[in-house]
């Protein structure tokens, strides 16, 4: 029930939670994230390692399936040139339990942020910036270790 | 016995002006640390790219390692920013 | 931008995912809670109490946009008798950061099981039982306190 | 002064036969404990609904109060199990 997707093209989250209602949990929770248009940003370009990127996205996710008891878990991450107001990420978990769905559902997005290899460029009118990682991001994910 | 691949991912990519190339295996004690200061001993992109080894993360054979792993028989060697993704 | 609806229909959470990513945040998070089918369930009928329900919800949601920077909240509450496998609770946040939304989506169904005026009774094809509060239940609403 | 307005619910309602009903006014010194006390005495579905204290809880005009809250001058008490909502 575990899916992981990586692609240029949009998705629709609303398929996604209607595949995470029909998977018998009492639980769906959900992120989605979305370029924002901040200081007049004209377009993020993503840029990923396409020979490691989903084979580490399953591990994380394997990893979440190992911690909590989940019964399904959607990822999807997209890459490539996104504008304002579009979707980047999506994360979906169904558990039997609401703190497992939420729990499993950060925890990924968490190690998304600062374990998957991808790169953020910012597009603005007169020029373009590499976003720099967060020390919070990572400092988020190792708060997840055991 | 094969040569080792080199990936480079954003502004590693920019800075050195290729995105992937092929070098002769290093010795069998060179770390990712030990390769990585070699290169930038090359000058112009690559001096710039490998300038703070601090800003540097890497993988081998599409798993993240520390700087200081062996190279040794690893087919591929990616070098990049830390990621930001999600 | 904060919505609560308590009501015996059913609700659509791609209608209030796609308003919550209209409201310029980063990220989304929702939290959609479906009955479970579990030990031959029929059905699960839900009570509340109208004049205090609306209200409390309100306050409660009040209280996450106090904690928390969000750009909106949708609470949906069901009442009446749903059967296994229909939405029973939608909790969506929107918010800059993605710490923001995930967490205050927890806190509010944390909330919402120990603080909304909402009762269950399960109904079998034999007889029918009250839900127990859950001591869980009221330890997590009782974590989020400051 | 006006009556005071009772309302239940889940298995308080159902043991009790009823989901609302107006008393008089208890004394001024009343407290929710001792009003549920007053009414269990009347034996019955009241008796068997509030045996048990430690399982209701109440809310005095819409809001939950501990059961040693003073009635004062609340127009509705609401008497119920704990909730299950969510």
């Amino acid at each position: 029930m575990n899916r992981v997707s990586i692609q240029a093209e949009d998705f629709d989250p609303a398929v996604e939670l209607a595949a995470l209602e029909a998977s018998g949990g009492g639980g769906v929770a959900s992120f989605t994230g979305i370029v924002r248009g901040e200081g007049g940003l004209v377009a993020l370009e993503l840029e990923h390692y396409p020979a490691m990127t989903m084979a580490q996205v399953e591990r994380i996710v394997a990893e979440a399936s190992d911690r909590w008891p989940l019964l399904g878990v959607r990822v999807i991450h997209r890459f490539g040139r996104l504008e304002p107001g579009e979707r980047i990420v999506f994360v979906g978990t169904a558990s039997r339990h609401r703190t497992a769905a939420l729990e499993a559902c950060a925890f990924l997005i968490d190690w998304l942020k600062s374990r998957a290899p991808f790169w953020k460029k910012e597009h603005f009118a007169d020029r373009t910036e590499w976003v720099e990682a967060r020390v919070e991001d990572d400092a988020k994910a190792e708060s997840w270790k055991r | 016995m094969a040569d080792l691949t080199l990936v480079y991912f954003a502004w590693v990519r920019e800075a050195i002006g290729r995105d992937e190339e092929r070098v002769e295996r290093p010795a069998a004690d060179a770390t990712v640390a030990t390769l990585i200061a070699a290169l930038a001993a090359r000058g112009g992109g690559y001096a710039e790219a490998f300038a703070r080894p601090d800003r540097l993360r890497a993988a081998l054979d599409q798993h993240f390692v520390p700087m200081d792993s062996p190279i040794g028989d690893a087919k591929e060697l990616a070098i990049f920013p830390p990621v930001t993704g999600g």
